[in-house]
């Protein structure tokens, strides 16, 4: 066991510790700042520590053994260039949402049902991250539900939330008990739980098959893969907002480290046909995902269903790792991984900061419903640039780091030729251009939420009398934003520092990128394709100053307010703006008639009537309704027909025993 | 060394008897509750000394090894916060007059006779001491659980008795039958009936005749398992009786005839030609778990829920034993403790929760964490804990149920596995409903004693993140005698 | 170096010259197959020096977005452009920005230009921008397809290398090219909001996209916007040149006298593009909006066809 | 040990099973009392019997409650009982007569094919005894099941009470038994007693069993 093991435990310790410090207390004011203060001291240690690792290069994998768990293997954490990597994501996010905290927690109406929990919520995802045998991992992963549970639970007037919590957790328990049976096969009948020697064992085809679907069930579950989404959009939006950031941003990426984790790291290689499986499911998530989110008008919920998008992309380039993996073609294969656990940076960045800002509007206007505001831009500029810049970020449009996440997805798509499996050279471009397609329908998604909440007029007085948030606030979101934008312009240093992690699992690495002219990332070969965020940032900026210059220098620079042209109809009301329903009308016209059947009811009175004309769009969630419904139904079902047997008389009952005892002999008498 | 004044095991059994006897004599409840909870103490104390002490040499009646060894300080243990929980439970039927002072002496003294009963059941030595201890330790929950003499309470302890009798004939003659068997080898007397000579020379003895005796064995203290569909009394009789019965019965009693079935499959495994009682037992544990989680779903009366929730542990456990196997066997006897300890502690709970709210409909409850954060607060942990989530001692047992299961036996694993789904779904669901939301009916501050409930949360707690390496050696013994 | 510099400079100053005349040169052959005389051709210039002369009206509650969005679509455009071989190829910076990074500078410039329609909060915006995105949501996804299939065959991303890969004489003739080719035009259609998709010379409210969401803006701002407007039609003409008509092409570091047969020919291609285009819309008529979708998916499909008929040429 | 021996013991114990059957298609209750009256006396003989073979003194004791206990005490108390309560004396039966025969006769086929394969180097007297002791006892269990009403189902109790003392006593030098027939003999009066008592205190109007069970939870 190493000193940098020692760090990260005591921190995970330090965070417990800060739990029962809340708990004890309880509702005195001062517990929030005590709280949110030292949950990001100890996550910001965490992260240097970390960091450091990485900046040192220090390839050496630590251990650590506590007598803990199961007696007879004990507790096992370990640090490697994967856990340190997902690690940076974890405490990097814990600890922007605890800066935020500082500032948010304080409208928080009951601190109580939140500060014990959030602090544990931390240590559970980090040692979801350092654990090394099944039991600790499963432990601290069910530990992770269970508090990010409560946090769910903040609210709990509401029924919504409650309904919330309700299927999120049924659906976290699924997806643990999916993750047992993963290990019960992985670790055999006489339990070798340590992943040491889950690593040593050899795991046939058929073992690997079971185990890939049973992860797929399980971290599936939990990143919010379609269709075990449902609990995603229900649960993250509930939450206060910096949890929502939490669980959005980090939780989901946690459930991804476990898939990697398990896929790429335990299993060894699966055959090509699994890389189909995550394929597909990477690209219908991608495009359902941000579909279902153009749908939304609740900010936050429409924020969750993006997730769910950008988990499948993720796992697109996880796919295509694995396909490239599976053919010895590891250049490529580590171009893919790579690409995954960047966009995995990427996400967790610019996902908590769009939180962040749907917190601050939240905490400024009261409303979480886009339709109802409107024009923040004018009341909130700070808080509306940190979110614009998240959107565009999201978008994936250059010079900002979600682009060059997808470019390298993208670069990887294309050496799908030299795969040998038709089915793989068909289905890759296939995916590509769902990915295309979500990306797309992505910067839509943004251009409506950034729109409808922050452009435009206030569509209600909450809206018009909104105040820029506190410091604290503004200052997570403003750090994250800078760091999207270093990400997205300096991209070698991501990718160099992602390569331990390629090289520990894959055996190989991107070409280093660190002394490529103009700072320009080349995946493969400058010749095939290379891409530098800085010098395209820096044309932009200059093109765009010299015309402003040009023109404010040598032509007019001459402005009048006067009222919007409008084509010349004076604008009503407010209220007669576009609405996130309105702007997504044709969008939902052309895509979501098949997938969401959508309808729409014109109502429209005949002249001289008075009646108001009444539009009224239909959605339905058809893998709700197909899924999940049905499974509700059957339960209540059989539960209604078994509730029969409480209300026999003991006559019954006696011929149950005697039943019992009649079979039992039976089948010994056949049996012997 | 044996450095103690009095013999340890004699105590456990005498100690309780006379505090019976004392009870019966001394009036007024308060006086009587604290003596209650002073013989319990007591009982729970000289349990402990064996651990200290080094064990009595198994005689013709008693016997202590790492077997029982747990179970005794346990069930003592649970008896001894109990008693102390319902010193503060009574207290409150007295207030609403839901019991009398002279209902009260008969309670105490049935309360330590019923503890008597266990210990007896848990330290004898030979089937049919065990047999008669059982028996009388269930004698003496019918009568209490028709303490309240409601119809209800006395229909529950009428079906109770009739239900709990059968299961008395079966395992006497079970019991007979396990003579039979082993008196051709161990010849006429006494001696065919003591544990040790029957698992030493089990192999000598005619398989058929055992198997034949396991399945009445089975049937007759699996009626007090209350595994399905012998279950029919376990729910009422939890729900009718005064709630520190409650706790008791799914935390103790259940453990007692489950200890029985152990000893006999104990002896089954001991001889290579008997039929392997796995497969009986797997197939009741997984018919008991689903039917007890399906019926979690349609549940009204708060007590009642835990009650059936109590069912499907118990077919857990008895589904991990019948798996068999180092880590299954393992896995069941520490579920058996967790189930006891967080179920009692859950008990506790409610039977505050449901004087303070003055009803045991689930509907009528609701924001318990609002109104009466501890209770609230205590129930959800309870759940949390008993539905096998971490970082409770639950999780680990289930842990390992479910991995060494899968591994085996795939298909068996999925239908368990399901089990705990559903019937976790249905926890939740209630849980939700009565710890959070918008509170409803009486908000009155409860008077009620904490301290058992969260001292055994507590244990669970460590349980499920550090296990005592002694424990661990006795649990790893006793599961390869599993076999 | 410095010869790369320069060669680099210019062709950024290039597209900035031509864009306007390109349009220009379009509207006077669709005036002249209309039968009218039209507009000069430097009519454009004209316009673009008015507008920028003219002081800005700025509707009461235009934001600060509002008043940069116009340089920043400008500036992306411009880069974009200046990234295409128009008369040369392997420029200096064409290492910045590959094929697709290329589309995605077009989709920030659209994503900001959608947001500024938004701005004012009048409906026209709102109908302008809505139906903007719901374009692009079709239009980029069939720009990328056409980017693989292209990059799959070139095996390369790069434009200067598809560039030179197909001047080569290796190509041949293939299905899947002809079919990127096809969905490549009618993406451009559809992104530089041409007949039938969109007409740039209408006002009329229900009908139009692009110009709905550009109605706010006045004087210098509107210029820019026009100016960017017509800096992406060059864009993609010289895109379909340099790829599919890749004849003329100067290499990098060829002397002078290359250059200048790289210019001329480029400018050629651009007549031909023009007067093409001005005939099909001439030829065509304005389609409602919800048949775009279809026009698109169709380009969408070509797309994909061409992608996966890749693999079967290949095998063949 | 004599064939003879073996016979009468035989004897006594088919006499039991077949005195189970006679009860299974009674429908009276008076007369089921006395054919469990009947019961008793045979069950005493054959303890007696068994004890004198067994030369084991302390079965006596068994013998002598059967006989005090079961043939005399209970049987009186019920008939009061019914008199008291004025429970209508003919057995509303769940099952058939005809079709309880059936299942009686498959069951005395099953118990007897178990014990006959099972314990075929133990001691003939045991074998046989508990062949038979096992029907008895599905026999009883049976009457518990087929009848609705709680005297009938007491009956049956304790005929299944009977075969286990049947059983006991057939396993030689078995210790405990006397115990265990008081301690049975406990169970069986608290039974009768609870029945009593129930009416004492008007909880129910009859002893129906269905009766008990309109009272039950979650009914609300």
């Amino acid at each position: 066991m190493t000193q940098t093991m020692v760090i990260l435990m005591s921190g995970i310790v330090g965070f417990l510790a800060v739990a029962a410090l809340a708990i004890a207390l309880g509702r005195s004011g001062a517990a929030t700042r005590i709280v949110y203060g030292a949950s990001s001291g100890i996550s910001l240690v965490l992260l240097a520590v970390v960091v450091a690792r990485i900046v040192n290069g220090s390839p050496a994998i630590s251990f650590m053994t506590l007598p803990l768990g199961l007696p007879w293997i004990g507790a096992h954490f370990r640090l490697d260039a994967l856990a340190t990597f997902f690690l940076i994501v974890v405490n990097l996010g814990g600890a922007g949402a605890s800066l935020y905290g500082l500032g948010y927690g304080q409208h928080e109406t009951a601190p109580h049902r939140v500060l014990p929990f959030y602090p544990a919520f931390l240590a559970g995802m980090n040692l979801v991250v350092l654990a090394d045998d099944a039991f600790t991992f499963l432990l601290s992963w069910e530990f992770m539900s269970l508090m990010s549970w409560a946090l769910v639970m903040t609210h709990h007037r509401e029924q919504n939330n409650r309904r919330a919590g309700y299927v999120y957790l049924v659906m976290a328990s699924f997806g643990t008990l999916a993750l047992l049976l993963a290990f019960g096969l992985l670790s055999g009948a006489d339990g070798h739980y340590s992943f040491e020697a889950i690593r040593a064992g050899v795991h046939a085809p058929p073992v690997a098959a079971f185990v890939l679907a049973l992860m797929l069930l399980g971290a599936g579950s939990k990143a919010g893969i379609v269709p075990l989404h449902v609990w995603l959009p229900l649960a993250h939006p509930a939450a206060p907002s910096h949890v929502s950031a939490l669980m959005s941003g980090v939780m989901t990426k946690v459930a991804v480290y476990g898939f990697i984790r398990v896929i790429f790291d335990l299993l060894g290689d699966p055959a090509w046909w699994a890389s189909v499986i995550v394929l597909l499911l990477g690209g219908t998530t991608a495009v359902l995902g941000v579909l279902y989110a153009l749908m939304q008008h609740d900010l936050k919920r429409l924020l969750a269903y993006h997730t769910v998008e950008n988990i499948g992309i993720i796992f697109i380039g996880l796919g295509l790792a694995l396909a490239f993996n599976a053919n010895g073609m590891s250049v490529a294969a580590a171009l893919a991984l790579t690409a995954a656990l960047f966009h995995v940076l990427n996400h967790s960045l610019f996902k908590s900061l769009l939180f962040f800002g749907a917190g601050a509007v939240l905490s400024a206007t009261g409303e979480r419903d886009m339709d109802k505001l409107g024009g923040l831009i004018h009341r909130m500029p700070y808080t509306s640039f940190a979110f614009l810049v998240g959107c565009v970020a999201i978008s994936a449009l250059p010079p900002l780091n979600g682009f060059v996440s997808e470019w390298l997805t993208f670069q990887a798509v294309l050496q799908s030729p030299e795969l040998p499996q038709w089915s793989l050279k068909i289905i890759v471009p296939a995916v590509g251009g769902l990915l295309a397609l979500s990306a797309a329908l992505a910067a839509a998604c943004f251009v409506k939420a950034f729109g409808i909440t922050f452009l435009g007029r206030p569509r209600t007085p909450a809206a018009q009398h909104a105040q820029d948030v506190d410091p604290f606030s503004l200052a997570a979101m403003f750090t994250f934003a800078a760091l999207c934008f270093a990400a997205g312009v300096l991209p070698g240093f991501v990718i160099d520092g992602l390569s331990p992690v390629t090289l520990s699992l894959l055996a190989e690495r991107m070409p280093v990128q660190a002394n490529a002219a103009w700072l320009s990332i080349v995946p493969i070969a400058e010749s095939r394709s290379s891409y530098s965020g800085l010098l395209v940032f820096v044309f932009i900026a200059l093109a765009a100053s010299l015309a402003a210059y040009f023109i404010h220098r040598f032509a007019s620079r001459a402005l009048r307010r006067g009222p919007a042209w409008g084509c010349g109809f004076a604008e009503a009301t407010p209220m007669a703006q576009y609405t996130a329903g309105s702007f997504a009308q044709p969008i939902r016209h052309v895509f979501a008639t098949l997938i969401f059947c959508a309808r729409e009811e014109v109502d429209m009175p005949a002249p001289g009537e008075t009646r108001p004309a009444r539009f009224i769009a239909y959605l339905r969630d058809t893998i709700w309704d197909g899924l999940y419904a049905p499974v509700a139904v059957a339960v209540s079902y059989v539960a209604d027909r078994l509730n029969v047997l409480q209300f026999l008389t003991i006559r019954r009952y006696l011929s149950l025993v005697f039943l019992a005892l009649v079979t039992l002999l039976l089948v010994l008498t056949i049996w012997s | 060394m044996n450095f103690l004044p009095f013999d340890p095991v004699a105590a456990v059994l005498i100690v309780p008897v006379g505090g019976a006897a004392l009870l019966a004599l001394v009036p007024g409840y308060r006086a009587s509750a604290r003596l209650n909870i002073v013989i319990s103490l007591t009982t729970f104390l000289s349990a402990v000394s064996l651990f200290v002490v080094d064990r009595p040499v198994p005689g013709t009646y008693m016997l202590v090894d790492d077997l029982n060894i747990v179970f005794i300080v346990l069930n003592t243990f649970v008896g001894f916060t109990t008693s102390i929980f319902s010193g503060s439970y009574i207290a409150h039927e007295l207030e609403t007059g839901r019991l009398t002072t002279t209902n009260l002496r008969f309670y105490h003294a049935m309360y330590q006779i019923m503890m008597f009963g266990m210990n007896l059941a848990f330290v004898s030595g030979n089937i049919g001491l065990m047999w008669v201890a059982v028996e009388l330790a269930t004698l003496t929950t019918v009568v209490m659980v028709g303490m309240y003499r409601t119809h209800e309470a006395l229909e529950a302890a009428w079906k109770y008795f009739i239900l709990g009798s059968v299961g008395i004939a079966f395992a006497l003659f079970g019991t007979i039958l396990v003579y039979m068997a082993a008196r051709p080898v161990l010849g006429e007397g006494q001696d065919a009936m003591v544990w040790t000579n029957l698992i030493a020379k089990a192999s000598a003895f005619d398989p058929a005749l055992l198997n034949v005796a396991f399945v009445f064995l089975l049937l007759g203290y699996g009626t007090k398992v209350g595994l399905a569909p012998l279950h029919a009394w376990l729910p009422d009789a939890h729900a009718e009786g005064p709630t520190p019965i409650s706790a008791v019965l799914s935390g103790l009693l259940l453990n007692v005839a489950l200890y029985a079935v152990l000893r006999f499959k104990m002896l089954l495994a001991a001889n290579p030609d008997a039929i392997t009682p796995g497969p009986l037992m797997v197939t009741m544990g997984l018919v008991s778990l689903i039917f007890a989680a399906f019926m979690l779903y349609r549940r009204r009366d708060i007590k009642r829920l835990f009650a059936y929730s109590s069912i499907e542990h118990m077919g857990i456990i008895v589904f991990a034993f019948g798996m068999g196997g180092a880590l299954a066997n393992f896995a069941g006897l520490l579920h058996m403790v967790m189930h006891s300890l967080t179920k009692s502690a859950i008990f506790y709970a409610v039977g505050h929760i449901a004087q303070a709210k003055g009803t045991q409909k689930i509907a009528d409850i609701r924001g318990l964490t609002v109104t009466h954060p501890a209770l609230g607060w205590g129930l959800v942990i309870g759940v949390v804990a008993i539905a096998g989530m971490p970082p409770f001692g639950v999780f680990m047992s289930e842990f390992l149920v479910v991995t060494s299961t899968f591994a085996r036996q795939p298909v068996l694993a999925i239908l368990l596995v399901f089990g705990l789904l559903v019937a976790f779904g249905a926890l939740l669901l209630r849980v939700t409903d009565l710890a959070f939301g918008e509170p409803q009916g009486n908000t009155a501050r409860a008077e009620a004693s904490y301290v058992p409930m969260y001292v055994h949360f507590a244990l669970v707690l460590i349980a499920g993140i550090y296990l005592p390496p002694p424990l661990v050696a006795w649990f790893q013994h006793v599961a390869g005698l599993l076999g | 170096m410095i010869t790369d510099f320069i060669v680099q400079g210019t062709q950024m100053l290039l597209v900035l010259l031509l864009a306007p005349l390109l349009t220009g040169f379009i509207r006077k052959v669709k005036a002249r197959l209309l039968r009218h005389r039209g507009a000069s051709v430097l009519q454009p210039y004209r316009d673009l020096a008015r507008l920028m002369r003219k002081e800005v009206v700025l509707a009461e509650n235009a934001s600060w977005l509002f008043r940069i969005t116009p340089y920043l679509i400008f500036a992306a455009t411009w880069v974009a452009t200046a990234l295409i071989p128009t008369f040369a190829t392997g420029l200096l910076y064409s290492s910045t920005a590959d094929l697709i990074a290329i589309v995605a500078l077009l989709g920030s410039a659209r994503f900001f230009l959608a947001l500024a329609g938004m701005d004012i909060g009048t409906s026209f915006g709102g109908i302008g921008s809505s139906r903007e995105v719901l374009i692009a949501s079709l239009a980029e996804p069939a720009m990328l397809l056409v980017v693989f299939t292209l990059a799959l065959t070139a095996g390369s991303t790069q434009l200067s290398t598809i560039a030179t890969f197909m001047a080569s004489p290796e190509v041949g003739l293939r299905v899947s090219l002809g079919m990127a080719l096809g969905a490549l035009i009618i993406v451009a259609i559809a992104e530089n909001a041409r007949i039938p998709v969109d007409n740039p010379a209408t006002h009329l409210e229900l009908t139009m996209v692009h110009e709905a969401m550009v109605l706010e803006y006045s004087g210098r701002h509107l210029a820019m916007i026009e100016f960017a407007a017509s800096l992406k039609l060059l864009l993609y003409t010289s895109l379909i040149a340099c790829i599919f008509v890749p004849w003329g092409l100067a290499v990098a570091g060829a002397g002078p006298a290359a250059y200048v047969v790289g210019t001329i020919t480029y400018i050629a291609k651009l007549a031909t593009a023009g007067v093409l285009l001005a005939f099909f819309e001439t030829a065509t008529a304005k389609m409602r909006v919800f048949r775009v979708p279809d026009f698109l998916g169709a380009s969408l499909m070509l797309g994909l066809l061409g992608t996966l008929l890749l693999f079967v040429s290949r095998s063949l | 040990m004599s064939r003879l021996v073996i016979d009468i013991a035989h004897m006594l114990a088919g006499s039991l099973v077949l005195i189970s059957f006679m009860m299974l298609y009674q429908d009276r209750l008076f007369a089921l009392i006395n054919i469990f009256a009947l019961h008793a006396v045979v069950l005493t003989l054959s303890v007696t019997w068994q004890a004198y073979i067994q030369h084991a003194p302390h079965l006596y004791v068994t013998a002598a409650i059967a006989l005090v206990f079961k043939a005399i005490i209970i049987p009186v108390a019920l008939h009061r009982i019914i008199q008291r309560l004025g429970i209508h004396r003919d057995i509303e039966t769940a099952v058939g007569i005809g079709l309880t025969m059936l299942a009686g006769m498959a069951l005395v086929a099953l118990s007897i094919v178990l014990m006959l394969r099972v314990t075929s180097d133990a001691d003939p007297i045991a074998r046989e005894d508990l062949a038979f002791a096992l029907s008895v006892i599905l026999l009883g269990l049976l009457v518990m099941v087929t009848r609705r009403n709680a005297v009938s189902q007491v009956i049956g109790f304790m005929s299944l009470e009977n075969g286990l003392v049947l059983a006991a006593t057939g396993a030689k030098g078995m210790p405990l038994v006397v115990e265990i027939s008081v301690a049975f003999s406990i169970l069986i009066a608290f039974i009768v007693v609870g029945v009593f008592l129930f009416r004492i205190r008007e909880r129910f109007d009859t002893v129906d069993v269905a009766a008990l069970d309109e009272y039950r939870g979650e009914r609300q």
